[in-house]
């Protein structure tokens, strides 16, 4: 489970003999490293590592140390894997966990005992709302922001017979719950597929049949190859536009769905191609280290760790936790997203982008590329629930 | 094994097993050591459980995870209602997933062989998605459990070492029940209708009922199982009833040593460890235990008990064996 | 009045267009020894599975000890002590001998299946004891802790009729008994069944060993083709003209 | 609504014939060895990774297909030499158990060859395209092909078993082990050819939906359980029952998924529809072989008994 990754800086500070113990950053990491869950593990995995190496092995000017765990992408060994970051490795940060399920389980413990937990990804409605807590902060957006981003984007567009594809979970329920908060059309039908479907040629059939004029489809995963090429060769994509969230991401999901991806929607909160100075640095350096381009997920990993490293320095180190907290949350670093703040729930208040798989011709490949602004400042739509000021 | 008619080998195996966490949590002064133990007294519980129908039955159940996961979501249901209390929790566990058991068994008992392995795969994959599709158990983003069990006024639920002494007498207890079964004369008729069902109802015992009962028996520890998980994992997800988790409980029972005593202790101690400390090495730590799991069922059929064993006799001085 | 031991009456049973049994009738007196022969396929084996309720006949009507239990399934007259043994030793492979027979104390003391089991004491010194008097009567206390797959076949016959004997039965079925045997294990048995049982425990005997059947039984019956031929004392049967035309010309070809 | 309906048909045909290939070579080997393969999804597993892996190489999809099941066809030959013959005569907890430990290797030795993350399957132009069929359906290609390749497989299966004399001492060693030992049937070389050949019909379905499906480690599984269900339903070892099975399960999913939900609309709220419905379709399957097995605990069309 663990990868102790001990960084260069570390060693190199051990050498010249003038580190002091309680002066190093310890960030615990919890992704999906093994089994179906990996595909997001190891994106993460690539960001955060990317982020410590920029920042030459030390967060805040002080040597950072980096433990990862596999969560296997499910919920009790995750939980296990937070008791060992907080209990015995006694870290300072936990960024972590890929999945939403784990972060259920993953939440409580960590921030009971004051440590401080960064998702990367998951950002399910409660913890935004009545279970915010001060210890726990969402780097990437809350999870139904997207959906209801996309549904203002719909009425801008006039579009009003929109067909929602979801899986039967709770992720899934949020993302139409999102959908139907923001967009005033009429959802001609909802369908709710099984997490462990393959196929799916009953749900292309039924969209035929219904004649949408864009389709709203959220396929984390595996599901998301399937799902876009599948609508692809059924020959749906000139009937209806696709739109997707959390579904097609650069790299891997692009490589692995070929050119059906082609003209495919997504509402992303970031962009490779977004015209800021921390994002050029980011893209060009992961590129330079991975060769590909980097996915959503990388990008939010990386923000997370940069998150850590402006804190730190903002606090004067890691002694006064409360310091900490503040400088977290006044978001003391640049991040990839160009404008970026925290609300009083500890959820992002940022821009949401629509953007657009086609081909990026630098990178020889095809790309989530950025299509329009959608909304500035976004908040999400719980924060009013959370008692924190 | 069934001559030996004291339990005082498994719950000396069980007693030191369970001993070893706390000292090397106070030697290393790392309670999270505990947390590992924890983790493999509760798969103990669940494997002893399914040991008693696997190895004493003969019955392949393929899908007894399930009852994990009846055990963990009513312990959470209760708790999150407002019902923390153990002994409100201990007999609605008891009766659901013992009810569950009798349910799954009334089906898949009329069935033998391959169609029962399947069967009880089946059942138990429907409930997994039932868990998996509904809100009102947090579908597949599973539950969070806010409060642990509580015991007694003063027991204090979030302190490390309380906890691992109560998740520690519990599985003591469980796997001694179920110790206590195989050894009684219930064990003794469940055998017998596994060595011969046909002579068995010959001399009057009841093949379909002793079956049926030793399954609700094993899916009702298995379920408390479940409560111990809820309360160790302070959650409760459909994940702990598919059938990949049947399939580690079952590798866990014939990594100890199907119908061996002290076996699913064995095997539940090295599934955890491995899973823990193999899983440190390499994220791709499966590829060590498939063929782990591959050479006991090929070589070492009695699994590690049986090991254990044999290497005790080698051991052990010669002092008038052999002609007994 | 007494009632015979086991009485069954008009006992028919057809396999597809075949009459196994036609309206056998037959009476097992209490406390005797009462010999079922015949010709292979004259319908003996299928006539003790109608007994034990394996088998449901298409007609007729079973009692033991006066009480009709022809409703009945194998499991509960299996209780209410009606024994059989089997004819290909059917033994718990996995367990020892000693465990072999306390099954069957347990089956006598406590037939019904009940939860309590669990945590009730057995009289484990009484059983024990009982458990050495039938090792002991068998001639089987050498192997005591060995599984029945490493006894010789005398042995394992032996057991089955201690694990019957165990059982408490009313009526015993003992179902060639005597098959495949030496012919110094045979006589080994039928001494045993003789000084052991007899007198005490009525038993229906199936068996082909002529001379075992004519010194164990008190009266035999004579079945050919499904049909019974003829009844009567041992020496009545022996003097039978008919017995010895339609069954010992039959024993030849055999 | 005849159109969507017929559609629909073909639909849950295309997924039945894709079990039916994969349930084909279980039930084979079951009804044959007695043997359970759990592995047998990970044999899909690597068809799809091999198709993908030729296509790279040879650059023609059909070419790569054949190719992908030979190359699974071989490994399973291994397999069989190696390890599975170990095993006949033990348990089926045994076979379970070994199994099992193969998935977690196959899975893994995947995983650490092509990564953890899904790998690009797709599908040559001139397969690409739609297809106008009667009643104005427009239906997919590929999946037209997937069909017509499932129904020939079957026929070619149904004519190796009851014509040729292959087939008929895999019929006799199905039904009576010692007869065909007796006939001096060389079975072990039998059981070899047995396991390799159902190795190759998983391949083949694994390098079909490849370019269906999302080619990364532990796609089989899913897929492993459901044939099961369909070679538990069929009957164990009978070819005609998998075929059955498969057809059927390929519908009653893909019914249950496009027309439950509006089905119980008509009895319940709509609420409850929609949080019934998806439940419910993803376990009917399941409710399906509980039921059958409930009635007929030897599946539809069980092989007659082994003497």
């Amino acid at each position: 489970m663990r990868k102790t990754l001990t960084s260069l800086g570390l060693l190199a500070a051990m050498s010249a003999g003038s580190a002091m113990a309680d002066e190093t950053v310890d960030v615990g990491l919890i992704f999906s490293l093994s089994g179906s869950g990996a595909v997001l593990g190891t994106e993460m995995q690539k960001g955060a590592d990317l982020a410590l190496e920029i920042s030459g092995g030390k967060l805040g000017g002080l040597d950072a140390r980096f433990v990862y765990e596999d969560d296997q992408r499910k919920p009790d060994v995750g939980k296990t894997a937070a008791e060992k970051l907080t209990r015995s490795e006694k870290v300072d940060f936990i960024i972590g966990p890929s999945y939403s399920n784990v972060m259920m389980a993953v939440h409580t413990p960590v921030v009971r005992s004051g440590t401080i937990l960064i998702s990367p990804n998951p950002a399910p409605a409660d913890l935004a709302g009545k279970s915010c807590n001060e210890n726990y902060f969402a780097v990437p957006f809350q999870n139904d922001q997207p959906s209801e981003a996309l549904g203002l984007y719909l009425n801008d567009k006039g579009i009003s017979k929109v067909f929602v594809v979801v899986p039967n979970y709770q992720a899934g329920k949020d993302v139409v719950d999102g959908f139907k908060r923001t967009f005033k059309g009429e959802i001609v039908s909802e369908i709710y597929t099984s997490l462990e479907q393959n196929d799916f040629s009953a749900e292309m059939t039924e969209i035929k049949s219904r004649a949408p004029e864009a389709v709203l489809a959220f396929m984390p995963g595996g599901l998301g190859v399937q799902f876009v090429k599948q609508y692809d060769q059924a020959g749906l994509k000139s009937q209806a536009d696709l739109y997707t969230i959390f579904t097609v991401f650069n790299g891997v999901s692009l490589d692995a769905i070929g050119a059906a991806a082609d003209g495919v929607y997504s509402v992303d909160q970031w962009t490779y191609d977004l015209d800021n100075a921390a994002n050029q640095e980011f893209v060009t350096a992961y590129r330079a280290k991975y060769g590909t381009l980097p996915s959503n997920f990388a990008a939010m990993a990386y923000d997370a760790v940069r998150l850590v490293d402006g804190a730190v320095t903002a606090a004067g180190g890691i002694e006064d936790k409360d310091a900490l907290r503040k400088a977290i949350k006044a978001a003391s670093f640049q991040s990839v997203r160009g404008d970026f703040a925290f609300n009083n729930n500890q959820h992002p208040i940022h821009s949401m982008y629509l953007a657009k798989v086609s081909q990026d011709d630098e990178a020889g490949a095809l790309a989530v590329k950025r299509e329009a602004l959608i909304v500035e400042k976004m908040v999400d739509s719980f924060a009013g629930d959370c008692g924190l000021e | 094994m069934m001559t030996r008619d004291s339990a005082l080998p498994v719950l000396l195996i069980l007693a030191l097993a369970a001993g070893l966490g706390p000292l090397g949590a106070l030697i290393s002064d790392d309670p999270y050591i505990l947390s590992i133990f924890e983790r493999f007294l509760i798969f103990a519980v669940a494997a002893s459980s399914l040991n008693l129908i696997l190895g004493y039955g003969g019955m392949v159940s393929f899908g007894h995870a399930v009852y994990l996961g009846i055990g963990a979501y009513a312990t959470g249901l209760l708790a999150n209602a407002g019902y923390p209390s153990l002994w409100l929790q201990l007999p609605v566990v008891v009766l659901t997933s013992g009810f569950a058991a009798f349910l799954i068994g009334m089906i898949a008992l009329r069935t033998s062989g391959v169609h029962f392995i399947m069967i009880t795969l089946a059942l138990a994959q429907i409930l997994y998605y039932l868990a998996q599709s509904s809100s009102a158990f947090g579908g597949d983003d599973g539950m969070v459990i806010y409060e642990r069990s509580a015991l007694w006024p003063g027991y204090d639920a979030f302190d490390p070492w309380q906890f691992y002494g109560f998740i520690a007498v519990s599985a003591l207890v469980l796997i001694w029940l179920v110790d206590v079964v195989v050894r009684s004369d219930f064990g003794r008729r469940l055998v017998a209708v596994r060595e011969n069902g046909q002579r068995a109802n010959a001399l009057g015992f009841d093949v379909m009922g002793t079956r049926l009962t030793a399954f609700v028996i094993a899916g009702a520890v298995c379920g408390l199982a479940g409560l111990l998980l809820a309360n160790q994992s302070e959650f409760a997800t459909p994940g702990y009833s598919n059938w990949q988790r049947s399939g580690e409980l079952l590798a866990v029972v014939i990594l100890g040593g199907v119908g061996t005593r002290t076996g699913p202790v064995w095997g539940a101690l090295v599934f955890v460890v491995v899973e823990h400390y193999l899983a440190s090495v390499t994220s791709h730590w499966p590829i060590l235990f498939g063929p782990l799991l591959i050479l006991i069922v090929l070589f070492f059929h009695q699994g590690l008990a049986g090991l254990f064993d044999s290497l005790g006799r080698r051991l052990r001085p010669q002092t008038g064996g052999g002609a007994k | 009045m007494t009632h015979p031991a086991l009485d069954m009456r008009g006992i028919t049973v057809r396999f597809g267009g075949i009459l196994a049994l036609n309206e056998v009738n037959l009476s097992l007196a209490p406390g005797s020894v009462h010999a079922l022969i015949g010709p292979n396929g004259a319908g003996k084996t299928t006539l003790v599975s109608v007994l034990s309720g394996e088998r449901r006949p298409n007609q007729g009507t079973v009692s033991l000890n006066g009480r009709d239990i022809s409703g009945l399934s194998a499991l509960r007259r299996a209780r209410l002590g009606l024994t059989r043994t089997y004819q290909l030793t059917a033994l718990f492979q996995g367990l020892s001998l000693r465990e072999n027979l306390l099954l069957s104390l347990v089956a006598r003391d406590q037939p019904s299946l009940s939860a309590l089991d669990i945590f009730r004491r057995r009289d484990k010194a009484r059983h024990a004891a009982e458990v050495e008097d039938f090792l002991n009567r068998f001639a089987l206390r050498d192997k005591a802790g060995e599984k029945p797959a490493s006894l010789s076949h005398g042995d394992r016959r032996r057991l089955e009729i201690a694990m019957a004997l165990a059982s408490g039965p009313e009526v015993l079925l003992l179902d060639e008994p005597l098959a495949g045997l030496s012919t110094s294990d045979a006589e080994a048995l039928v001494r045993t069944i003789n000084e052991g049982i007899r007198g005490r425990i009525p038993i229906l005997l199936i068996e082909h060993d002529m001379d075992a059947v004519f010194q164990l039984s008190d009266e035999i019956t004579v079945m050919v083709n499904g049909t019974v031929l003829a009844n009567g004392k041992p020496d009545e049967i022996r003097a039978s003209p008919e017995v010895q035309a339609a069954y010992l010309s039959e024993e030849d070809d055999f | 609504m005849t159109a969507l309906i017929l559609e629909q048909l073909l639909n849950g045909l295309q997924l039945g014939v894709l079990l039916f290939l994969i349930a084909a070579g279980l039930t084979l080997i079951f009804g044959v060895m007695d043997f359970i393969n759990l592995s047998h999804g990970s044999l899909f597993m690597l068809g799809a990774y091999f198709a993908v892996l030729f296509q790279g190489l040879t650059g023609s999809f059909l070419f790569a297909v054949g190719l992908a099941g030979l190359a699974v066809c071989l490994i399973g030959l291994l397999f069989e030499v190696l390890l599975v013959r170990r095993l006949y005569d033990r348990s089926h907890l045994d076979h379970v158990l070994v199994t099992y430990g193969l998935i977690l290797v196959a899975n893994e030795s995947v995983s650490i060859v092509w990564g953890a993350s899904p790998v690009f399957s797709g599908l040559p132009g001139e397969l690409s395209g739609l297809v106008a069929l009667p009643f104005g359906i427009s239906y997919p290609l590929y999946r037209l092909l997937v069909i017509a390749v499932g129904i020939a497989v079957a026929a070619l299966l149904f004519w190796l078993v009851k014509e040729t004399r292959v087939g008929m001492r895999v019929r006799a060693g199905a039904t009576n082990r010692t007869i065909v030992s007796v006939m001096g049937v060389n079975i072990s070389l039998l059981f070899t050819m047995v396991f390799a050949f159902g190795a190759f019909l998983a391949g083949l379905a694994g390098a079909l939906a490849g370019p269906l499906l999302s080619v990364q480690p532990g796609m089989g599984e899913t897929v492993l359980i459901l044939s099961f269900v369909v070679v538990v339903i069929g009957g164990l070892g009978s070819i005609k029952g998998a075929l059955l099975a498969a057809v059927m399960v390929g519908l009653i999913d893909t019914m249950g998924r496009a027309f439950l939900r509006d089905f119980l609309s008509a009895f319940f709220s709509p609420r409850v529809a929609s949080e019934a419905g998806p439940a419910l379709a993803s376990m009917l399957v399941y409710i399906l072989m509980a039921l059958i097995l409930f009635f007929r605990p030897e599946g539809l069309l069980p092989m007659q008994k082994r003497s």
